[in-house]
């Protein structure tokens, strides 16, 4: 499919759609403005969807400007009786006819992308990486089954690769969205377990939506895709792998926090390798550039956050603890120290800003 | 026995002779106006969720909130407002094209339409006990049957309720349709108004079905403790969705086709021309009722049914394309030729054809299954139906109200307000919903209570809610148009359009037993063929007789009523026993209603032939 | 038509039952209706299909189901459906009398049949605390056949109201087409019967 | 309908009274083949033959008792039954394919 659509996609999205935009969204979010492999080519679908219905609606608006402008009653033609025509059998059949080629042209492709999109074959391959995702009410738990790696909220790929997601939610339905990488694919409970898989062409930082209305944080769902250079993916995945959840914090504060962290919160938040939890997963919590994929990251908000989350995510599952403002601090000093890679967000974002 | 002359006898008396009555053209009246303020409701529900999202980061109301009015601006507006608006045309009008006397069953009428509006009180009810429904107008489990509180009961007996209303007045206007036609009105000479009716109502018999036995299994779950869509215990969530799709796509054509016919119909009245290719149009009607069947999973592209499904059910939903596009072009051909009357009718018409054809042609880029995994439960989804049901419900049900209110009320409503409304609620209606498909591919999601500053979202969704607030003053514009035409507007003529069909051929408001002579079709728009010839009415097919009528009776209400108290007792049984009294006292009041209906003869009364004559035109 | 003539024909037509507008309109009315349930009950046994292997435990359908007491069920509802025949047969024939002892003993028959259904509701609840609770194999299994039950229960009373109302007037046109539909009601029921008894309990069995 | 005269319709009602017992026989011999298809529907499940064969069986056998249903006890064969019937199928298609959704793309 890519040849002529190829060359057109440019062309359109500059002529169309920038007509009515200034901007086709933001970069990394916008479906518009695609940076993987899924994304590509349902735009390019899009394209071709978009180029038939113009075709119509210029016909229809062609007829219909005619017919209203030669044909609305004039002063003086008030009693003026049309001749009744019943129909017309070839004008019926044009526009039946015509109307199903179009339509052909749209499904085949629509088919071939539809396979194309679950086309699960290569996954046998050696090599090739399967991530279990898992959407919660409301954070998104990622966990790398054949590493034996688990985090959360930031979904770490490398590029120019196809990753293979296992999908499933713990409570309600949800749809896991990237929409410059990826369509989307709803997350069910139970056994419907879902595939697909993301190819990101481009290191960056993109934003992923929930889509599946989940409860009242629905819209505060939100998680990253971080798409990295394979050997930095490599570094990251061997820097997870070797994270010492005992390892004592350089400052006290730290340490304090740590002990008041496994008091009070171990009971739903791991560190290090945990396939499943009641909390995110806190391993790289360093690393993160949101705090629960909203909040701007820095130590004022994750203060806030820890004494009162509700207040940011109506409804959210984190509840039930008992901490002073104090132990807060020194957790959040805890937490942000726990920078074990030098593959992060911030890495990738600087690197492919140059 | 009582008379079915409404006597003007004070307020009392004019609402009991409301609250019994079993005329077709009253029922109408109450439909008209219970729909009308459901859609107030609703449209408020719209402004609200509009002001939210009018800039970033908004808390203008919590998210708790945000999802409430999503949920019942959605089952408000498809259930409660677009259902019953059109069951009051379809009351209005079809048995007046038909040239009958009466519907078939007009004690069911009655009682369909109370049940409808104590099922949508019941719904309502739901605001000032504790919270709405919350999960949806769509109600997907598990989220559905895990929501807190009692919102979701409520949506679950409402709903129940009203679409038992809907059902009954479903098999009502097939039987009409089958049994009451005029002498001559053959099935390829009804007017598409009530074509469009007839397979309306097909639908309906067939769709709703699934619905009830949906929202039986979800009050099951959540008030009984059985366990279909509770994946723990072995239960299947998908099985909601696809009970609630094999409902809810038909449902969207149970909404569009009506209106279709009434665009039939005012389009070739102000072209002053036949409708053009009429059995294209019939069939065309016929194959989108059959295709509508088949196409439900397109709400379930993401769900992950598996590319041979997904593949099936996107080209199956393209081929509804044909069936509308023949329709779109017969119109334009209608017009082609002949002498178009721009009225306040012919211009939501008119404003019609290209606002539904873009709706229709988003919808079918949705049907593109792959695409749809970028526009799924996005804004685009949003732009999408609001374009095919504001652009083409909404906008037809303005059309339609225009062009057949003085056969409702006696009365032309204002042209020159008419045009006033129709500016304001065009231009904000493809201000609110174009920019939404855009907003869709940028990457914002539906049901979203708030959105980011810096995800250039903001310039978007402050456009889309000027727009609204345009519409609300067309509304608004429109409503003051009511209450000008009762006061200001003259008495309407019988024929004040220069009509076609036998709805003209009678006294604008109509006598309460329609025609009193049965008319003689002669084929195709009948009133214009005995124009044609010079004739002034329609050639009566039978000397004048007694005419046979039903009795009023207040049992349908009594039946409703049962219903809602028993509703209140299955919500709250959960909390305690003692609500079960309540259950058995309106199921009492409602088995006692149904046995002394079936019990206690109900002949009619005559009107004897001689009053007939006497009142003249029955004026 | 004068209702007088509806309430004391003179003469009884050929199809009492459709002999008058209100006959027609109810009689169409009703088959309309009967297309709706055809969904309504398929939505059930899908829901049902669906759910079947959602078992818990030992409750199982080869496990629960017993072949004799289906059997003697659909034995007296097949028989009832034909006892409701020979009742119109002889509404046709204007036989106000004969009708009314056909409606008798299905009335009879379909008491025995749902005393059967009780029994074994409570043998399944008590013997094997299989309940509507238990598993979503239960919840299904007891909503769709409690649905038809519901059904048998409603079209009893009705059948026997009409029975009661009219014992003293005897056959017109006004109450024809009531007894008509209700024949058949009765009748879909048995055909919502033979798939209940060939898809859940024959099938069941099968496994 | 009540203008026939007398000698007219006394015919007629010998003529309807005839119709009506060959209709009746044609009910009575439907009838005794439901039982019969009963019988072998049950019979086959408790010889327990392979369920490969039977499944289809039972439900061929289940369709052909609902067809003597609908045609002879509930008279949808007579004149006057066209809508019933369309409806009927309808119903029928839209049951069908229901239940095809419901036994493949549900899972398990
Ligand atoms: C009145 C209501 C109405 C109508 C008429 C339609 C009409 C159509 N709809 Fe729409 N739809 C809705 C109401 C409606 N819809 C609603 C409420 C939802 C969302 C529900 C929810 O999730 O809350 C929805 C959602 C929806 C989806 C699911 C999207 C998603 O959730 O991901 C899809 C996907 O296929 C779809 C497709 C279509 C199609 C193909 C038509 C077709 O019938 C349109 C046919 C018309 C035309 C195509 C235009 C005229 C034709 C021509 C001029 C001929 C030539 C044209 C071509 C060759 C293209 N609709
Ligand atoms: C018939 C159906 C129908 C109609 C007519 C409308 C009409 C409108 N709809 Fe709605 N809409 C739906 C059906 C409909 N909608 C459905 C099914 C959903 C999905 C719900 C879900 O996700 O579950 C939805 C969702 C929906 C959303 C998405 C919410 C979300 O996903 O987060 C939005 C957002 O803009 C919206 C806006 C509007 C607007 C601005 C109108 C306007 O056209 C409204 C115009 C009318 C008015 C403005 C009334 C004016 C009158 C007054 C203001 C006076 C009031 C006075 C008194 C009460 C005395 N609708
Ligand atoms: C009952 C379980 C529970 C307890 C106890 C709990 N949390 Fe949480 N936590 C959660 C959940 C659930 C979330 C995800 C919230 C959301 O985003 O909806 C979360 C999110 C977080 C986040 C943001 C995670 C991210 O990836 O951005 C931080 C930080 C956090 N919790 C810290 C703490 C601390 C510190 C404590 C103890 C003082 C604590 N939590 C106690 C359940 C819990
Ligand atoms: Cu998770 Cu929306
Ligand atoms: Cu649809």
């Amino acid at each position: 499919m890519k040849g002529w659509i190829g060359k057109l996609r440019p062309v359109f999205i500059f002529s169309v759609l920038t007509l009515f935009l200034a901007g086709c969204g933001e970069e990394n979010l916008s479906a518009l403005k695609p940076k993987g492999y899924g994304a590509e080519l349902l735009l390019d679908l899009m394209v071709i969807s978009i180029a038939i219905m113009l075709f119509v609606f210029v016909i229809v608006m062609a007829i219909y400007t005619f017919v209203l402008i030669r044909y609305r009653r004039k002063k003086g033609d008030e009693d003026y009786i049309p001749k009744q025509t019943e129909g017309n059998k070839s004008l019926e059949i044009i526009w039946t006819v015509i109307p199903i080629l179009l339509l052909l042209i749209l499904a085949v492709p629509t088919v071939q992308a539809t396979f194309d999109l679950a086309d699960e074959a290569p996954r046998s391959e050696e090599g090739s990486i399967t991530i279990e995702v898992t959407g919660n009410q409301y954070w998104w738990h990622f966990n790398y089954p054949d590493q034996e790696v688990s985090t959360s909220q930031d979904l770490y790929i490398p590029t120019g690769e196809r990753v293979y997601l296992d999908m499933t939610s713990s409570d309600v339905i949800h749809s896991f969205w990237v929409p410059s990488i990826a369509g989307k694919m709803d997350t069910n409970p139970g056994g419907n377990e879902n595939t697909m898989y993301l190819e990101a062409y481009e290191e960056g930082v993109y934003w992923g939506h929930c889509a599946e209305l989940c409860g009242e944080s629905h819209s505060l769902m939100d998680f990253r895709v971080i798409a990295v250079s394979s050997e930095d993916y490599d570094q990251w995945i061997s820097d997870m792998q070797n994270i010492d959840a005992e390892a004592t914090p350089e400052t006290q504060s730290a340490q304090d926090g740590k002990a008041a962290f496994e008091n009070s919160c171990m009971g739903c938040h791991a560190i290090g390798n945990s396939p499943a939890g009641v909390g995110p997963n806190l391993s790289n919590f360093g690393n993160r550039t949101k705090i629960a994929g909203i909040l701007d990251y820095n130590k004022e908000n994750l203060v806030d956050w820890i004494m009162n989350p509700d207040e940011f995510k109506p409804g959210n599952k984190m509840q039930g603890y008992n901490v002073s403002e104090e132990e807060a601090q020194q957790i959040a000093d805890y937490l942000m120290q726990l920078d074990h890679s030098e593959v992060t967000p911030e890495s990738v974002s600087s690197s492919s800003e140059e | 026995m009582s008379n079915a002359i409404a006597q003007q006898r004070g307020l009392g008396a004019m609402i009991w002779d409301y609250i019994t009555t079993v005329d077709h053209k009253k029922i109408a009246h109450l439909y008209l106006v219970s729909g009308g303020f459901f859609f107030l409701i609703g449209g408020l529900e719209a402004m609200i969720i509009r002001i939210q999202l009018m800039k970033p980061d908004n808390e203008f109301i919590s998210a708790g909130l945000y999802n409430e009015m999503i949920t019942m601006h959605g089952t408000t507006m498809i259930f409660l407002a677009a259902m019953p608006l059109i069951f009051a045309l379809m009351n209005a009008v079809v048995p007046l094209q038909i040239g009958a006397r009466d519907v078939a069953f007009p004690f069911l009428n009655s009682l369909g339409f109370w049940l409808f509006l104590f099922g949508g009180l019941l719904l309502n009810v739901s605001w000032f006990t504790g919270g709405a429904p919350d999960a949806g107008w769509t109600n997907y489990a598990p989220l559905s049957t895990t929501s807190a509180g009692h919102g979701v009961d409520y949506y679950v007996m409402g709903l129940q309720i009203s679409g038992a209303g809907t059902l009954i007045g479903g098999i009502n206007f097939l039987v009409t349709i089958i049994n009451m036609r005029a002498p001559g009105m053959t099935y390829m000479r009804m007017p598409l108004f009530t074509w469009t009716t007839f397979i309306t109502s097909v639908l309906i018999l067939f769709a709703f079905p699934a619905l009830t036995v949906g929202l039986f299994l979800m009050m099951f779950d959540r008030m009984f403790g059985s366990a279909f869509f509770d994946v723990t215990a072995g239960g299947n969530e998908i099985i909601w969705e696809h009970l609630f799709w094999i409902f809810g796509h038909p449902e969207v054509y149970i909404l569009i086709l009506p209106l279709f016919g009434a665009f039939s119909d005012i389009i070739s009245t102000f072209s002053k021309k036949r409708l053009f290719g009429y059995s294209a149009m019939v069939f065309a009607t016929v194959l989108i009722g059959f295709l509508g069947f088949m196409v439900w999973a397109h709400h379930m592209f993401t769900v992950g049914l598996g590319p041979i499904a997904n593949s099936i059910f996107a080209v199956s939903t393209m081929a509804i394309a044909v069936p509308t596009g023949i329709k779109i072009f017969n119109w334009l051909f209608t017009m082609w030729g002949g002498s178009i009357k721009m009225s306040a009718a012919m211009l939501w018409s008119i404003a019609f054809i290209p606002s539904f054809t873009i709706g229709g042609m988003t919808g079918v880029m949705l049907a593109s299954a792959a695409a749809d995994y970028q526009y799924h439960d996005t804004y685009f989804v949003v732009g999408h139906f609001h374009y095919v049901i504001v652009g083409g419900v909404v906008f037809g049900i303005f059309a339609a109200l225009h062009y057949w209110w003085p056969k409702m009320f006696g009365k032309v409503l204002n042209e020159k307000l008419g045009h006033l409304a129709f500016w304001p609620f065009f231009i904000g209606f493809h201000l609110t919903f174009f920019i939404q498909h855009f907003l869709g591919l940028m990457g914002m999601p539906r049901r979203y209570w708030t959105y980011f500053e810096g995800q250039s979202l903001a310039t978007g969704n402050m456009i889309s809610t000027v727009g609204a607030f345009l519409m609300a003053i067309g509304t608004l514009i429109f409503l003051y148009n009511i209450v000008y035409t009762a006061i200001k507007e003259p008495q309407a003529s019988a024929d004040p359009w220069d009509g076609r069909t036998l709805e003209w051929s009678i006294p604008s408001t109509p006598p309460f037993y329609n025609f009193k002579q049965t008319p003689l079709v002669r084929g195709l728009d009948p009133l214009w063929i005995e124009k044609m010839e010079g004739r002034k009415g329609v050639t009566p097919a039978e000397p004048l007789g007694d005419i046979h009528m039903p009795n009023a009776s207040v049992l349908p209400f009594l039946m409703s009523l049962g219903l809602f108290i028993a509703g209140f007792g299955f919500i709250y049984q959960v909390d305690h026993n003692a609500w079960f009294i309540a259950v058995a006292v309106g199921m009492g009041l409602t088995l006692g209603s149904m046995l002394t209906r079936s019990l206690k003869d109900d002949l009619g009364y005559h009107i004897h032939k001689e009053d007939l004559v006497e009142k003249g035109d029955g004026k | 038509m004068s209702h007088d003539d509806v309430l004391n024909p003179k003469q009884m037509p050929h199809d009492p039952e459709k002999a008058t507008l209100e006959g027609k309109n109810k009689f169409i009315g009703f088959w309309m209706f009967l297309g709706g349930e055809t969904v309504l009950f398929a939505s059930l046994f899908g829901t049902y299909l669906a759910l079947v292997r959602s078992t818990s435990g030992e409750n199982t359908p080869e496990h629960l189901f017993g072949l004799e007491l289906v059997f003697i069920m659909t034995m007296l509802l097949l028989t009832s459906s034909l006892t409701s025949v020979y009742a119109m047969y002889h509404m046709k024939n204007h036989d106000f009398k004969k009708m009314q002892l056909w409606l008798g003993i299905t009335v009879l028959l379909g008491l025995g049949f749902l005393g059967c259904e009780i029994y074994e509701f409570y043998h399944y609840i008590h013997e094997y605390g299989f309940t509507f609770r238990s598993s979503a194999f239960g919840s299904a299994f007891y909503t769709l056949v409690g649905f038809h039950g519901g059904h048998v229960v409603f079209g009893l009373s009705w059948i026997v109201a009409l029975m009661i109302r009219n014992q003293k007037r005897g056959l017109n046109l006004y109450n024809a087409p009531k007894f008509y539909i209700a024949s058949l009601y009765w009748h879909f029921i048995d055909v919502v019967w033979v798939f209940i008894f060939t898809v859940v309990y024959l099938m069941g069995k099968v496994g | 309908m009540t203008d026939h005269t007398d000698s007219t319709s006394k015919h007629k009602i010998d003529i309807h009274k005839k119709e009506h017992k060959e209709e009746m026989i044609h009910q009575v011999i439907s009838f005794t083949l439901m039982i019969l298809f009963t019988f072998i529907a049950f019979g086959m499940v408790i010889l327990e033959i392979s369920s490969y064969f039977v499944k289809p069986v039972l439900i061929l056998l289940a369709v052909v008792q609902v067809v003597f249903q609908l045609y002879y006890f509930m008279h949808m064969k007579n004149k006057g039954h066209t809508m019933p019937a369309m409806m009927m199928f309808s119903g029928i298609a839209v049951a069908i394919l229901t239940i095809i959704t419901f036994t493949t793309i549900i899972w398990w």
